[in-house]
């Protein structure tokens, strides 16, 4: 992983870094932003793709000519259906979601504390009025893998002691992936297991504020 | 045998009243009764409760009716594909109450099933469960949801057969099935109405007990999107 | 209706009359018994048939080489699918009942009380193995026609003023044929509003151990 | 290529414990695994307990299990049809829990769909209600009922792609594709594993992310029964 200070390429690294994640066959639901960049990094692993709107095996997006705008993905993007790939209703892709029938779920965050915990829906002291699916995943997939920049734009810090934004629920994350490190979590302790080439555990300290045990 | 069930369009509004609550399908414009929401806009039918995924787009789909103030209250898990809405919102004549959208399929569903109320893992520990009743079971929180009914269901179908079973065109379904068990009153906009024998028995995905009345359709496919045809 | 005390021909006519309750287009349950004698009574009215273990256009039963032991109704018996059938699994198919989208269910009955409050499957001492659908029936279609004797074979009352057999659940039923009557239910008050040819109220009177409303 | 799923019939045994939960599909004999049945009747796996519709017939489907002791508790809807049942009931040494059919299909699939708990109008003011607790929503009394998990789920389908998605024949489905989602481990029996592609994506009943493993039945339809291949 390179921490080079483009944001293209940092989600490009990030995305790449999140598919080395992801086991073979498995049932996966990609969020909207770094994860839907997951898929051009799979190389000849295969996964399922579930998409919320009620498709299991999404494909990559149509040729132009071949757009069909009743199938589409959970971000409405035109996709292709695969072979093998079953379509079904709303109520039945949430019992997949909730049940823990989906093996993984990549979702971007806003924050995450040092327990694991997220945000992924709303900023303080703006409007609430969008949350999707956000909440369902994060309470019942197997794996909840978050993919964020390191820090927000402005350089503050996104993992924090505790969150200031409203919490996704009490599930929390499995795996972190940013520009410059991983983490896992377990038992409410966070774990620093990689860094990117050229960055320092000083520096993933400097920007993390947060409690974290070195595991490299 | 033409289907009993098939309605004109210029029928629609008798069944709809206003102040009531309407469940309309669509996962963005796919699924939505493009051509029923287009009658309902004519209408002066008003302070409706719209439970739908989402609000449409300005003039298109729901959006309409938004933009003509016919919408009281919107229930739903995404309403920012559309800024009027928040607008309406911050201006104070558009109430929201916002849903996970599992939970909202599954309230949906569950008003069909006769099912009052459920607990789901979704939402325990946020926001959205303040004010809801939260319980454990084996140990871990649920929230209780109440099932989501409505005085009439708008939904969209591909194909149905003059009996009103229904099947769809790929990821069309979405919440329309469940929207079809949880109306009081059904209305279905079509593509087409086939004979009876037509469709496969296994292959049928709306049953035609949950269907109450036909529509054709006014849109087509064409060029990658939905396009109204012009008579 | 002939009330002739003939066991088969009082069923038939208990059937026949039942037949004349059901509209033209509704979805009806039929339980075992009586009720299954109902579609050699229907003449040209069209009804939809539901059978509890996943078929909405339940057909006659098939020629004996045309058996297909995976297309049974809820009574295990071999059936035909009518044109226009649907088939769908266990789950949904008592959503459609508890959820109200049967019309009608007949049903028989071991007690009825006189406020239409029905006892169907249990009797008292004896084991209590079996339910099946009867109390999702009775909790959920919109209209409940019981169809039974009577009275028993030893000639003691079904009709009753209060339960003495298990209770089906607090939903009342709308109407209730024997061989002798036809009774309603309005309010908990038990109207009688037919009765057979040769039928007197008198021994309606004697043979229904409740209190009902005469209004023929 | 071959079904990665796809196991032998002396593999079963693996994924059964003694005092495992065990949903097993069927309404009667449609629907029920019986091959599956069939070679457990085989092992010494023992405790069981078995959800199910019914309990097969004597020496039939789930009989066979029941006759060698080998079931603990019977969760149903319906236990008559076997004789054997009822007996061993008397004896005291089977424990038996009675569900109204409804509950018992939507207990199942809400375990497959992380709901743990739901209210339902049906058996309210029953004996079957009796230690359940009683609610009130609008007026009407619905009784709590918990999910029905499933530490196995055996269930039984016609065709199934290699992937493990399964379609059925006629209503061979019944509680399946509910079990599917609710057992922990779930293996199939099929008549036919078809390659990828065979199957429209809008046939499939129950999709390959609730499917484990699956197994060729030994079964075949012959003068309207299900009649056992002799090799």
């Amino acid at each position: 992983m390179n921490a080079q200070n483009n944001a293209k390429t940092m989600r490009q690294d990030i995305a790449k870094r999140a598919a080395d994640e992801l086991g073979e066959g498995e049932v996966i639901n990609l969020g909207v932003g770094i994860p839907t960049l997951i898929p051009e990094y799979l190389g000849d692993k295969h996964v399922f793709l579930h998409s919320e709107n009620g498709l299991l095996g999404t494909g990559p997006a149509p040729e132009d000519g071949e757009i069909n705008p009743d199938l589409i993905n959970a971000s409405k993007q035109p996709v292709t259906e695969l072979p093998g790939s079953a379509i079904f209703d709303s109520a039945l892709s949430f019992a997949m979601i909730r049940g823990g029938h989906v093996d993984t779920a990549v979702i971007g965050a806003l924050q995450v504390d040092q327990t694991g915990e997220l945000a992924n829906w709303a900023v303080p002291g703006k409007d609430i009025l969008g949350v999707g699916g956000a909440m369902d995943l994060v309470a019942g997939v197997q794996k909840v893998i978050l993919t964020m920049t390191h820090t927000s734009k402005s350089g503050e810090a996104k993992i924090v002691e505790s969150l200031t934004y409203p919490s996704s629920g009490y599930r929390k994350a499995d795996v972190l992936i940013t520009e410059k490190a991983v983490f896992t979590f377990k038992d409410n302790q966070m774990y620093l297991v990689e860094v990117a080439d050229g960055v320092t555990v000083e520096e993933i300290g400097k920007t993390t504020a947060a409690s974290f045990v070195v595991a490299l | 045998m033409a289907s009993k069930k098939e309605i004109s369009l210029k029928d629609i509004s008798k069944y709809i009243k206003d102040g009531d609550q309407v469940l309309v399908g669509g996962f963005g414009l796919s699924g939505c009764p493009l051509t029923i929401v287009d009658e309902i806009a004519k209408t002066d039918v008003k302070d409706l409760t719209i439970v739908s995924n989402n609000l449409g787009e300005p003039q298109k789909g729901l959006g309409k009716l938004l933009d003509n103030g016919q919408i009281k209250k919107a229930i739903g898990s995404y309403f920012t594909t559309h800024r009027g809405a928040v607008n309406a919102w911050n201006e104070g004549w558009l109430e929201i109450e916002l849903l996970p959208q599992g939970t909202m399929a599954e309230g949906i569903r569950a008003a069909g099933a006769g099912i009052p109320a459920f607990y789901t893992p979704t939402g325990a520990g946020t926001k959205l469960s303040d004010n809801k009743e939260v319980r454990e079971f084996d140990g871990k929180e649920y929230v209780l949801e109440k099932s989501i009914p409505g005085d009439v269901a708008l939904i969209r179908a591909h194909k149905a057969d003059e009996y009103g079973n229904l099947v769809y065109r790929k990821t069309q379904e979405n919440f329309n099935t469940a929207m079809a068990m949880a109306g009081k009153i059904v209305i279905a906009e079509v593509d087409e109405i086939v004979p009876i024998g037509e469709l496969n028995p296994e292959e049928i995905k709306t049953q035609h007990l949950f269907v109450d009345y036909l529509v054709k359709t006014r849109y087509e496919i064409e060029g990658g999107t939905f396009v109204e045809r012009t008579k």
